[in-house]
């Protein structure tokens, strides 16, 4: 069978270079012109301790693994021994022999072994011990059938500024791992024919990136944040890019100053924004209450990672959505918004810079290591189409003092808003209750009217929020609720299982909060079973919904809190074996 | 246009809530007094506070002003300035605020040296939680958490700022107005960090550090001729060694500030246009092709 | 109508001594064998700002203020305007009319008027106008009948070691206010005819005493904290104590400092707590994460005021609920208990010592300032049934290194745990995830356990939480949800409405997490109507429950949130009317 | 009896995560002799780390070992120490975890003097974070989140703690063992609060601050005779003034410890008997009759 899609695994030790290569394996697939998703499984640690990188190519566009690793390049035995239970059958092992032998009760027997000696070719016929990763990639290549041209291409590009020694060399090992194939495999053994389509016009990139990119393009001129994995990415990005355009980053002391910094950008006027990741996130607890008193609006990206505490920090965990929407003392209007894909990170963070300057409050953009640093192909970005809208801000002419009056009730509960500088405007900004003028009080009347005032946003907003989005087939009986990184398995797994006769629907939320009661409900309706699917232990989405429609029996929860992200089948196989207990069963749930 | 301000141009209309005779009215209107006499005005002016009866001061300058939480004044104020370079920015607070909670900030802050005037003021306790012990407070300072009196050594501020890489310092005392009012200008002109101890009496709870005991244990360092202050070792000197507590400006010095380092075009950044030609945000997105 | 129960209010500005008065009413009430309340509306500034103390008494002891003040003592007419719609009709009010007059459209027709020129009469006759609260005493306890013998009693007791000249002077002002009543008013016209009881044993104490004492006895011996309103009393409290049984109090930095500091003293081996508020609560945050993946038993006080951000920090509420279930990053087990009481307050502190020793996590005590900072009388605590369970602590003996394990998986989830300076129990306890022995290990089924270990600590420990107390009549078609200071107003709502003929039953929580689910389901089960009544804005128990039982048509939110606690009538104004609406209605919910 | 022990007993079964080459390997090898030499026993050593590679090195040291939060070291070793003072308490860090978001711990825990022995792993750069600017980074360090420079000045963390009262403060050279050993000897052996900066170097990101580096621009301070470290005010000097790094006990002074000062009994609080006579418990309700 010749198939044109394929997951490869790319497995070492950390430091040794696997990720440029993987890197440069994803970029050759995308100019091949096929769809690619890439995942990054890296210890906490700089050099050495086992790492994968895994790469999944094909001709539909999946965002997520898939149920097994194709093609597994090993270069030592741990990676075989630790990812040999993840292959398919009918997949192969591309191995390095070089020092290491494969014990017979890890050479599974439906699987195809390939052993080439790269360490020994990189060292004694090329000479430098590095290039045993382009020589694996020309070993893979010629295997799957990857564009010698566009390898070569790729490579000659990553090494180009190292000089025409280094390139030679590299090709060099291109070939030889080709040659290696030819002279002991045979031309194209694995079964793999991976066939170039038309490339079009396609991006790939990270979910980090794209974020970064569209706080750029929505106006963000201010970033302050504190190194921390997975959103250090965010950090670097906009540090390179934000100056070019008049703009400002500062690596703050922690993640208190990284909040408060942004609290004072915001306040004097600038779009402004943070990146952290949980432990961070948690040290922001105080200052976003902050944020949503002083009615300042802030766009905070959550690049979520496994926890709790140090955890797992290259892990992924879907675990900080209750932190977002319940912590800190006292209550606050805020928002939650959540994207699926590459693209839907860059859309929904220019979102939520317009939501926070309309609705003046905390905008969270909450995504996840199997997101934001993973890699996709996308059609290019629209940005003519971003609209920056900076709601009731006054930042020029002049207002009349004593009239203006910062904390004005209004229908919406937004009221104008005023920057330093403007005449007329003079008001404090108070963390205690205060008054429309900004003066504290405790007034048992004017304290109950502003916190109706500040909640009341969280309605008044609802039509603006990103919508939840319908995947798979609008009436079927069993319905699948997820969010973030795990739209891309739900929604192969809708695919999948609708080809096996079994058809479901999915609701991919993006605006967790205000919680989309609504939809939910409207949702709910009419299904016989509903999966709830997310990576925690919990069930924090689980909880919310139960908290709208109520602790319905036919609420399944379907979560994974191992640090790793889903695999479709292990979405697929429940609702597959639900489906067919539930066959005689038509009542309808609500 | 020059216009001539006076002090109370910089008064608000809210009633102050500290206690008759505390030390921080001195503060207030040696502030309002420096303000005016650098012909500043409100609406540039942006004033932000900590927590504490200090941190209350923001309240009653008529300014930008912003009240936040508890020890988070110089964060604020460094992105207020980085935000908008054309703002006057000021941040002031207690000794809890900077000196305990907010210690890490201010020695950053100082490193950082942003064009920002911070205003220390000292009562050596917490006054708005009622008299507990400050960093600053006297080892055997008896207070409710410290019955038995306070077992810490008193924290130098200034002395760490110094350490730290300050570029202004200074000290006064709130019941000298002539010598805080001209203090303060001085810092504010300053272009980097500036620094203004302030040594201002918790009449309510602090019953060592009085009006009277600074009279008696304060002196002015340009009282001994030939103090310069732009030698850091003799300001180190000045700040540590046994006897009176110095006022005057201690040290200062010239570096380049965080704006300036990190490149901040002249104009505020809070003013940007916000829709560069549209090629720059696309030549940004062909790299990922 | 004479009554053996009031409430008094003591109106005047911050800082000038009616906190010293109203402990003195309260003392006086007190011995005169009545039961007390005191409820303390102080602003958040030292000197100055409208000011009140509220002190209940009468026979019934019922932990919250009345519908109405009956009598306001007013030493200013700032104090006669914010209070004059509190008042009952039939009520009274002192006034010093030294300076103000009251002006007509303040002076309530049904209210009686006693103008005292008290300010006049102190400084005046008696030379000092600090005395003006103690001549309002005399005042006052001649209009209601006080015990005059128990107030110069208590009184003496106040200024003892100010001096005998003090303390005389303090008697004449006694005094000067008894003869002004008789001379002027008559004697005791105002209706109320107070009886001294039989003061058998009894104390009076505040909430947050309660929750200090407790911890020593339990066996706390290390406190760090950081002064916050209102939980600086605590620290205040165990200062005092704890080094004259060996133990320490450390004023920390900060939060994020006391709670590493009472982590670093658990880890130790001590018995260690904090005590703070929601914005201390904030940035504790990540170190609770901390606390709970290592496995650290601590407990965190937590006396909520109204937030968000500085809010009204003088002010209650409860809005700090969700913060304590479900902020930090990952998951983590804890326990939060409710006092609803100043005897809960005591007993649930001890409880909470050994919950967290035997379940080796955190252990938070919920409270708020209505009942943190509220004195009421009580029967002595009985110290001799406190146990001290530290559950599987090794602090003696030895252990066999390498076969120790500090994380070993058992039943209960819960391992040996030894502490530094034991024999052989080296090991690393790392916020990283770890396998049983502390090694730090990434691996995704151990991961999986250690998840399912740490959280299955919670259902382990199920049998042993304070259970739900349950008030009023057992099987009423109306039911009341409720925790903490609103205890007090729903048990006497309940009693008052079953008087009027409206049976209802009160389901009080005393442990708010883990979350009651059975006893919810229960006693929602078979009602009509449940009401939940809470000091918020969202409704944060409400939507606990609403993920129990679903949102039923029935459950009705009744909150507050503008800083003060519920008055009884508050409570039964709405369920007397739904009672009226819904007479026919008999359908069971459930 | 006293037990000869070996660097081996501090040894752990853990391999380390430690790139090749890293100056980590020096500290702990040092750390492990200088424990060795004093005859510890790994029951009787609580070592405390922050969060970084350098934090790692808690996995790496056979005792009661604490790998916390980032940034919060000092704190939770601060009360080890007083909830048992028999134990030796150290704590160890990165240059970020200690200058940077645990300054403000630092400079409170230098205050408060427990004894507690402290070291900073200064490589210039945050680590495991993959080479940001720390702290202690160069003005004009090239970083990932500094592709400019980093704008800041460095911060002198023992000068900082100088200020801030520390009693005892010395700095190595991760290549310079036999020194090490002797300053984390009489670190551990000084009564107070001890600080040990040693300069590690990270061979992965810190292209500018290497083994080679740090041998052309340091200097033992012990070289220029007549040094003696009881004397703030050169102690200062020598930890500002420009020129080579200055290695050796840079500072030592005697200050009562905060164990001491807080009152605390001699035997650790950690085995009190939790049960004391009733009556000391009855008295304290009697005051609420
Ligand atoms: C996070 C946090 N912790 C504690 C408090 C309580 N608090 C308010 S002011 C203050 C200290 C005040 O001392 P200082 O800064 O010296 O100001 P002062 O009142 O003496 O002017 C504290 C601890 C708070 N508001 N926030
Ligand atoms: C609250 C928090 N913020 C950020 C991080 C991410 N982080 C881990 S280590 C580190 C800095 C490491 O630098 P340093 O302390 O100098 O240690 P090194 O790795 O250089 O030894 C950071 C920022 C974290 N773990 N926790
Ligand atoms: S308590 Fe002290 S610091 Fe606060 S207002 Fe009163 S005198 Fe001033
Ligand atoms: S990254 Fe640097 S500090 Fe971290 S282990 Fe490697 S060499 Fe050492
Ligand atoms: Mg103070
Ligand atoms: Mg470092």
């Amino acid at each position: 069978m010749i198939v044109n899609c394929v997951e490869v695994m790319f497995g070492g030790q950390a430091g040794d270079g696997s990720l440029t290569t993987g890197d440069l394996i994803a970029g050759v697939f995308k100019r091949m012109g096929l769809e690619v998703y890439t995942y990054k499984d890296f210890p906490s640690r700089i050099r050495g301790g086992h790492t994968n990188y895994v790469i999944r190519a094909g001709e539909h566009h999946d965002y997520g693994m898939a149920d097994a690793v194709d093609g597994l390049v090993a270069f030592d035995l741990e990676a075989v021994e630790a990812h040999i239970d993840e292959m398919r059958p009918g997949g192969f092992v591309i191995f390095d022999n070089t020092s290491e032998t494969i014990p017979d009760e890890v050479r599974r027997a439906d699987v195809t072994w390939y052993e080439v000696p790269l360490g020994k070719m990189a060292k004694v016929d090329l000479g430098l011990e590095l290039v045993r990763n382009t020589i694996s990639l020309g070993v893979l290549g010629a295997l799957i059938g990857m564009d010698p041209e566009i390898i070569r291409h790729d490579v000659r590009g990553v090494y180009q500024r190292k000089g025409e020694k280094v390139v030679d060399l590299n090709m060099r090992a291109i070939e030889a791992g080709e040659n290696y194939v030819l002279e002991h495999f045979g031309d194209r053994p694995s079964g793999y024919g991976l066939v170039a389509g038309a490339d079009g016009d396609r991006l790939i990139m990270m979910g980090n990136d794209a974020i970064s990119y569209g706080a750029l393009v929505a106006g963000c001129r201010f970033m302050a944040g504190y190194p921390i994995t997975p959103a250090t990415d965010v950090l670097e990005w906009m540090s390179k890019q934000l100056p070019k355009f008049g703009g400002v980053v500062v690596q703050a002391e922690d993640e208190l100053a990284a909040i408060t910094m942004t609290l004072g950008a915001a306040f004097a006027g600038v779009r402004a924004m943070t990146a952290t990741s949980g432990p961070g996130q948690a040290l922001m607890t105080e200052a976003i209450g902050l944020a949503g008193v002083l009615e300042i609006p802030v766009v905070v990206v959550e690049c979520a990672r496994t926890g709790p505490s140090t955890g797992m920090p290259t892990k992924t965990e879907q675990s900080n959505l209750n932190h977002l929407i319940y912590s800190g003392h006292g209550e606050i209007p805020r928002v939650i918004l959540a994207p699926g894909t590459v693209r839907e990170s860059f859309e929904l963070t220019v979102a939520a810079f317009n939501l926070a300057e309309r609705y003046q409050l905390p905008v969270f953009v909450l995504t996840e290591q199997a997101l934001c640093q993973s890699k996709a192909t996308l059609a290019p970005l629209d940005i003519d189409k971003v609209k920056i809208d900076r709601g009731k801000l006054i930042d020029d002419g002049e207002v009349v003092f004593g009239e203006y009056k910062r904390f004005a009730f209004t229908a919406d509960g937004v009221s104008p808003r005023v920057i330093p500088g403007v005449p007329g405007g003079m008001h404090l900004a108070p963390g205690s209750e205060h008054n429309d003028a900004g003066v504290i009080t405790e007034n048992p009347r004017n304290r109950a009217r502003m916190m109706e005032k500040r909640m009341g946003k969280l309605e008044s907003m609802r039509p603006e929020l990103p919508r939840a989005v319908l995947h798979g087939i609008a009436d079927a009986d069993i319905g699948i609720i997820g969010y973030g990184a795990n739209r891309g398995p739900i929604a192969e797994a809708v695919q999948r299982l609708a080809a096996g006769g079994v058809l479901t629907r999915f609701l991919q939320l993006r605006t967790l909060w205000p919680f989309p009661d609504d939809d939910i409900k409207e949702f709910v309706r009419g299904a016989q079973h509903v999966f709830v699917v997310e990576n925690n232990y919990t069930g924090q989405l689980m909880q919310l919904i139960r908290a709208v429609v109520g602790p319905l029996d036919a609420l399944h929860g379907l979560r994974k809190y191992d640090g790793r992200p889903f695999r479709p089948i292990e979405i697929i196989e429940p609702i597959r074996q639900m489906a067919e207990v539930a066959q005689d069963d038509t009542a309808e749930v609500i | 246009m020059s216009v001539t301000m006076s002090p109370k141009d910089f008064a608000t209309a809210t009633p102050s809530w500290w206690c008759p005779g505390c030390g921080d009215f001195g503060v207030l209107s040696a502030l309002k007094q420096a303000l005016a006499e650098l012909g500043k005005q409100p609406k540039d002016v942006a004033f932000i506070s900590g927590i504490g009866c200090s941190g209350k001061i923001s309240g009653y300058i008529h300014s930008y002003a912003f009240h936040g939480v508890h020890g988070r004044a110089l964060p604020v104020a460094t992105a207020v300035k980085l935000a908008n370079r054309d703002l006057t920015v000021i941040a002031a607070g207690g000794d809890g605020d900077g000196y305990a909670i907010g210690a890490g900030h201010f020695v950053h802050a100082v490193r950082r040296n942003p064009d920002v005037t911070y205003i220390v003021m000292d009562n050596q306790t917490y006054g708005l939680t009622k008299g507990q012990s400050s960093p600053t407070s006297a080892t055997g300072y008896v207070a409710s958490v410290s019955p038995d009196g306070n077992p810490d050594t008193p924290l130098n501020g200034l002395a760490l700022a110094l350490a730290a890489g300050a570029t202004f310092l200074a000290r006064g005392f709130s019941a000298q107005p002539k010598q805080m009012v001209a203090m303060i200008k001085a810092a504010i002109e300053h272009r980097g960090f500036s620094i203004v101890e302030v040594m201002s009496p918790c009449v309510t709870y602090n019953k060592i550090n009085t009006y009277a005991w600074f009279k008696e244990n304060t002196e002015d360092l340009t009282v001994h001729d030939g103090y310069a202050p732009n030698d850091k070792l003799a300001a180190f000197d000045a700040l540590t060694r046994e006897g009176d507590i110095p006022l005057g400006i201690i040290y200062k010095e010239e570096r380049p500030t965080f704006e300036d380092r990190t490149g901040l075009p002249e104009a505020p950044i809070a003013r940007l246009d916000l829709h560069p030609p549209r090629e720059e945000f696309a030549s940004i997105q062909a790299a990922y092709r």
